[in-house]
């Protein structure tokens, strides 16, 4: 039922608006409203009745454990929500001044030093509100570079195939033309390849380390030496960066920018989709074109330095500090990790995800990259599966709901056939891994015994399988009231 | 080790399995070289109890003034069911609702929101929300380019959030997008329609209200771009919406891409975010627009869902030929906005909106009372106004903070032709108590 | 799977304790614990998992509609806890000077001053911590005053017997022997019988009003006068007064003492089982009597008054000031309501049951008072059904719920057989008073059809029908660490 | 009409379904005499933002002093997910269980806490809880009479909570019962064991620890009672039983009878409630126990599910002859205390109770350290401990309480042989700079 078949006319939360309509005849007819838009008119009760049933027909880390390679779905602690939420915190004007925010801003001046410890990085900007964001400003942060320099002839930027998409999409909206380069047997840069591809017109290179294949890139220095010896920039996708949290830093492999995912790494809530938070740092050479506000410390008084403070700056991704609410959420994480946390998050996101490799293996799965050590993810493909049972990886990962598991992210990186990316992050208990291999070995053998069983997949959840192409051809985006 | 269950056996028993002498060992294909040592800058590990004290300590510091700050970001009062649903484990902790037969929650939700922000603005369909109001405006920027597949050149009045400019043109600078900028009329403070040839241009941006709360004359400016070959991206705020004409009713056909800030409608102040950006078209341009889409759909059995919809259009599908490189939308903060629209209703929020008008007209009342004080503007209004004061700014607003009072936002950087111009607002928050007050305070630091 | 079984020795959710086990050494052995208490050892995120998906195990009222007599499942304004969980409220320790609680006191002593008005009495004290504790505090008053004025052969309350079985067991507690009057056939008390039984023996009388049988009680005046001429008190049990409330006033129909239940009434949430609130008002002769603490007003500072300040205090029921967080909710609530939405909570709660009684009566159930108006409840019979198909009131309780409604009162009063209680509360819309209506026709055509569909119910709930009798012969009360 | 969801078209269409003219007609069974006219002492109705204004102004009143006191209700951490959890709807707006096939959270939870409240007091059994400390102990008493059934005295230390005692008196005097004081010994604070005849009596209570902090020869007082033919009640702090030896430990026989406030588990102090109280048994007593039990079972499937039971014992279904009046317990307190519970473990408890001591140690050797100070007693303490002052405690406490602190609980009233004593406590929440802070102040404070 939606929220709209509860509606009747004048039916109204009566508690939750002004007692009175105040007057507003001052303003003339031709700017007012005419009709009532189409909001819903319900009791107070029905509206919290009706969204706490809908939350319930979500999975949610609160109550599944989701194996899903590339995302670093782990806990969110429950007290970084509550610390944020503070009403101190909530109530403060973007434009308050600086003084009436010091508890705010000193917490991001740490947040920052914080970052630029783990990254080792010269400077780190707050402002990127997603990890797309944080690569647009650091895309654009390479162009401003080359372009200050008058080195105006480098238009191209490198992606690995294995890249996510938001990598070339970036690209493109800084004025950049892509060129991609493959990956080897081994899930590494084709070195060749990129040797072949640098130049002049090199404006950089974007890579993800570990790989999107789970595997970290052992001829990283390599590649560093080759992009920076053509006059590019590297660019780190920090997508992953859960994997090597307090063991290496993306400074030392030679990285001139670096984008963070908070809502991966930081463990800032991944609410459905969003908010995320995609801070940059950068190294010293980019410090000039940082994008604002970024937070400084004059004479123990913090405040945002702007436009005028950063003269080459890229600009600003937002009007305010980006998604403050998270970064405090991913700041207070932080604090309860410590340094010696930093590290245990990596180690442990590592032993779980070899554990859980190995344990599919024996079970009868194919690993994509079986020479090599999982990162804090991997790769199965059950391209046999399919062509044996025709019980395809979307099958599989349907079935998964039907156990009680979030599915591991399907068909990505596209260039492994119906893979499953799997990452099990550092805070699932060895029982839950244990448990997720049960239903990954019962499955199988479904997928041979009954394999219409599987391709019917789910059955326990609201809905069965959906029509997403009836969904795209269809159009049905809004309810409209005649459907009353 | 917070949030870490492994017990040593655990540990033990899981390095048999895998056959490595030690956690150490699984990271031997990094180059020794490249192993960093311990972190200097991030502190030893706080309890929870200790950081909570911390967090405390620090939000009492930013002690909670009495504040007539709008400027595109507006205090409203928030009902507590709104965040209280929205922080459940199953909204909070969930993943994209890529897996839809697991996710339907967050997007039947979403499909109800999409509904709700079409109508509101009186638009054919609606995304799932873009990161906030100056990169939706942005995002609407280059959607306008695209569709227009020719003029590479939109109109920008200045009467357009100064911050949302520069947020546009950081963005869209790369892609040699040209912003034309268009004056106001001095006494009105509103964008006058443009009597000489623009040239080609792909978008006119309406912002209603305008950023110095005037209300502008959408009706004509949107007919003059529609009638020069231009698109109209209507930018506004949706709370003034259930009062004010609907973008998609503005002039002979609408508006063609309205877009804004979801913050008044739910999102608390908190340092600036996070809001959401909402974007709402006609039906043709559906197929231009950034950001996810729910549709509703069928399954097996027929029987009623909700699925994202249109990803050919999405990076993760489309990489470099995507429509944006956009990938979260802000999907938690379109959680409490939904629940937000549904508690108050369209009689709430045009109550809401009314009460925030009323009070205004209110304070700018009492405040042109004062010698010194003038209103900048004749235009109409909504929820916000500019004034003139005798004298500079910043040390007025000094001694107004003082006082425990966040009098406005000061506009002499941004707008010098304005002199000494501020730019208040008083929501429905605010009582006659609260108006008097500041009227009372400023008063007595201009007659010093 | 119980909490103990995602318990591993050693394992912590480490955020939450001391960082380093502080010296105790101080202590003697003889003293000391030796062995490991059963608590479990989790991981935070086990432990939020587990008990986030256990409480998807509940029906509530933010899921469900609760047509439950007696027990006014209303809706809990949202609002009424976030206010009343206020750091500044939450952090106050009892004992701190009453300087510190200013805010708190006020707004305990404006909810005392309500609740005189609505229910007509001459003081009113906050200190019962749940209705059955307002009972004993009542008839403790009751006892009080007839001892300070030497009228000690007093030794026996009156009590209908359609009453709630704590008003018999709140007499005994009291040190009084109970006397059962009946209710005649409209429901009313037996005036007769009543007028037999009082005497100079008589402390009092216990009365709901409306009564348990969801009818006004119309001879109340005339109770009243019989029971004060023979020299007896009466005591209002307040669980009714949600049907009268702004409406009729306990004190005007001449009773001497009330409870209120602020959980049913005034909308606090009944959390699963409590904690409730039950404070007493008193007639002015019962003043000497109350007990500690009541909150007063001095020159504009609130205090408790205590043990000191009210010399013939019956006592205290807390070393505190009773559930004083459940009472900032009903504060809250009733200032939202004001005067009117006080009226309006009465009104709307008897129409919907007026409604409901009509609705149900046309679909073919029989009424158990079908000549009275209902107050905010009534009573239907399923005796006739029970003869004709064996499905009992219990078996079409149990099927509603597969309906997604939680069951009506069943089986009390104990003297109407086969009987469900219903309460629809004034926050139901009509569309869900409709909706009920038609599950209730669907279970009563399936009794006739398929009676054993019914008597097997419920099917959809996370148990089937539990097996009551095994659990009071082989009692299981605590899990034991055996069972790993 | 805040939370009434009829429209004006519903009240038409129900009144006519019924029959009835108008709403008020539905009252005409009531005598015209008896209607009431308005509310006078009801304000009129606030909107949520108005008394959430209100709220949060009353709340900022009560500011959070540095907090020394405890006596019964104590500061500790409470990790953020408890209460996040607990007021998740689907407990907080929950019925009592009686259904509980629809219920099976709640059921399921409470018999999780049945068993961590046994394992923690020693004992066999556990009900659901009672409504505080006070109350429990005062049906404890209750109960040893009725397991008796003979003696009607029961006897009660008087280093038992002065308040605890009171609650006790006023429910347990209408009954006869006689509660009989014991004296401590004025070196050590601890209760001797008896050495006269002291007749038959039902039960002893045995603080552990005591209201002074002190900690009692639980041993010996157990053994002399299971000699004397009466029962053991132990009222404990919950706290302290990750530390100390369980009252089903205690002398040969353990204790019979465990109470005690569950406060210190997961309840804010919140200006004293609401709370609960615990109660577990030995199995032998287990129909004497008042209050709800939940058992485990089977359904029709053989499957494992929770019920409540021994509801014979009940005053819904045994009415006069019940155990107790008891009807609720304090159900989502209890929620809480089970998360708390489980997030602390065992070790995690015992961390804070040894914080918890180690810090009062801390503290009273540095306040009795200061010219003037004195501690009142030699005996093993657990978290508080009583010190003594060279003049009237309450100026004292004024003067502290103006410099932001709490400083205890003045005992100068319930115990005037103690002089100017001061019960002081410091649980794990206080840091190393909040002693020394309190000392300073005190050493000041005494100083003029």
């Amino acid at each position: 039922m939606l929220i709209f078949e509860h509606s009747r006319p004048n039916r109204a939360a009566h508690a939750q608006m002004p007692a009175h309509a105040a007057d507003t005849s001052d303003l003339p007819a031709y700017l007012l409203r005419t009709d009532v838009p189409l909001l819903p008119q319900a009791s107070e009760m029905d509206v919290v009745r009706h969204y706490t049933r809908l939350s319930q027909k979500n999975f949610s880390i609160d109550t599944q454990f989701y194996p899903l390679g590339s995302c670093t779905m782990k806990y969110n602690p429950r007290a970084c929500n509550s610390l944020a939420m503070l009403p101190g915190f909530l109530a403060r004007h973007p434009f308050a001044p600086a003084a009436t925010g010091q508890g705010y801003l000193e917490s991001m001046y740490e947040l920052q030093e914080m970052l630029k410890d783990v990254t080792g990085m010269a400077g780190v900007s707050l402002a990127p509100m997603a990890g797309a964001q944080g690569e647009f400003a650091g895309v654009a942060m390479i162009r401003a570079y080359h372009d200050s320099r008058g080195d105006t002839a480098r238009r191209e930027i490198i992606v690995p195939n294995a890249a996510h998409g938001t990598n070339p999409a970036t690209a493109v909206m800084c004025g950049y033309t892509v060129r991609e380069i493959p990956t080897d047997k081994e899930g590494d840069v084709d070195l060749e390849a990129l040797k072949a591809a640098v130049g002049p017109h090199t404006a950089g290179l974007m890579l993800t380390n570990p790989s999107t294949l789970g595997v970290f890139e052992k001829q990283i220095q390599d590649i560093q030496k080759i992009v920076h010896d053509a006059g590019g920039l590297l660019y780190y996708d920090g997508a992953n960066l859960n994997a090597i949290l307090g063991r290496v830093k993306p400074g030392d492999m030679g990285f001139d920018v670096i984008h963070m995912n908070l809502h991966k790494t930081f463990s800032t809530p991944h609410g459905g989709g969003g908010p995320g938070a995609g801070p940059v740092g950068v190294a010293t050479r980019l410090l000039p074109f940082m994008p604002v506000p970024v937070v400084t410390k004059e004479n123990d008084q913090y405040r945002l330095l702007v436009e005028g403070d950063i003269p080459a700056t890229i600009g600003r991704m937002s009007a305010n500090h980006g998604n403050a609410g998270v970064l405090l959420r991913a700041y207070i994480y932080a604090r309860m990790l410590g340094a010696e946390g930093m590290h245990r998050v990596s180690e442990f996101a590592t032993l779980n995800a070899n554990y859980l490799l190995k344990e599919l293996q024996q079970a009868g799965f194919d690993i994509a990259f079986p020479t090599r050590r999982a990162s804090h993810e991997f790769i199965i493909t059950l391209k046999k599966l399919k062509d044996e049972t025709g019980v395809s990886a979307m099958d599989f990962a349907k079935r998964l709901l039907d156990y009680g598991y979030h599915a591991p992210t399907t068909y990505f990186p596209m260039l492994v056939p119906e893979c499953l990316l799997i990452e099990p992050t550092e805070t699932e208990s060895k029982e839950t891994l244990d448990g997720f291999v049960v239903a990954m070995k019962t499955i199988l053998a479904e997928a041979y015994a009954t394999p219409d069983l599987v391709k019917g997949a789910p059955y326990t959840q609201p809905v069965r399988r959906l029509d997403d192409v009836k969904a795209a051809r269809e159009l049905d985006l809004v309810w409209r009231q005649s459907e009353v | 080790m917070p949030f870490i269950p492994h017990t040593d056996e655990d540990v033990t028993q899981m390095l048999a399995a895998i056959g490595a002498p030690s956690i150490d060992a699984l990271f031997d294909e990094i180059p020794t070289a490249l192993r960093s040592g311990k972190l200097t800058q991030v502190p030893e590990a706080m309890t929870e109890m200790e950081i909570s004290r911390l967090m405390h300590e620090r939000a009492d510091m930013d002690g909670r003034q009495l504040n007539f700050i709008g400027a595109g970001a507006y205090e409203h009062h928030i009902p507590a069911a709104v965040w209280q649903i929205t922080t459940r484990g199953e909204f909070y902790s969930a993943y994209t609702p890529y897996q839809a037969e697991a996710s339907q929650g967050t997007l039947q939700l979403i499909y109800e929101y999409q509904t709700m922000m079409a109508s509101l603005t009186g638009m054919d369909v609606s995304n799932a929300s873009l990161y906030d109001g100056g990169s939706a405006l942005a995002e609407a920027v280059l959607m306008a380019v695209r569709a227009h597949k020719g003029a590479m050149r939109v109109l920008m009045p200045k009467t357009v959030s100064p911050l949302y400019r520069a947020v546009v043109r950081a963005m869209v600078k790369n892609q040699h997008i040209e912003l034309v900028e268009l004056d106001y009329d001095p006494a009105s403070g509103i964008t006058l329609v443009p009597t000489t040839d623009m040239g080609d241009f792909a978008a006119l941006v309406i912002p209603q209200p305008n950023f110095f709360g005037v209300l502008e004359d959408v009706d004509a400016l949107t007919d003059w771009a529609h009638a020069n070959g231009g698109r109209v991206i209507a930018l506004t705020n949706p709370t003034s919406l259930a009062l004010l004409k609907a973008p998609g009713q503005w002039g002979t056909t609408g508006a063609d891409i309205a877009v804004g800030d979801g913050q008044p409608l739910g999102a608390p102040l908190s340092n600036g975010g996070p809001y959401y950006g909402f974007m709402t078209c006609k039906q043709a341009l559906v197929r231009q627009m950034p950001g996810r889409i729910v549709g509703r759909t069928v399954d097996l059995e027929g029987k009623q869902g909700f699925t994202l919809t249109l990803q050919a259009r999405e990076q993760h599908i489309r990489r470099s030929k995507a429509t944006s490189n956009i990938c979260t939308n802000q999907g938690l903060v379109v959680t409490a906005s939904t629940i937000y629209m549904s508690l108050l209703g369209p009689e709430g929020l045009k109550r809401v909106a009314a009460a925030s008008h009323a009070n205004t007209r209110s304070l700018l009342a009492q405040l042109c009372a004062i010698a010194g004080v003038t209103q900048a503007f004749t235009g109409y209004g909504f929820h916000e106004a500019v004034v003139q004061l005798d004298r500079p700014v910043t040390p007025v607003l000094a001694v107004l903070q003082a006082q425990g009072i966040l009098g406005g936002h000061d506009l002499s950087a941004d707008y010098p032709e304005l002199g000494n111009a501020l730019l208040i607002c008083a929501t429905e928050t605010k009582t006659a108590a609260d108006l008097q007050r500041y009227a009372q305070q400023l008063s007595l630091a201009l007659s010093k």
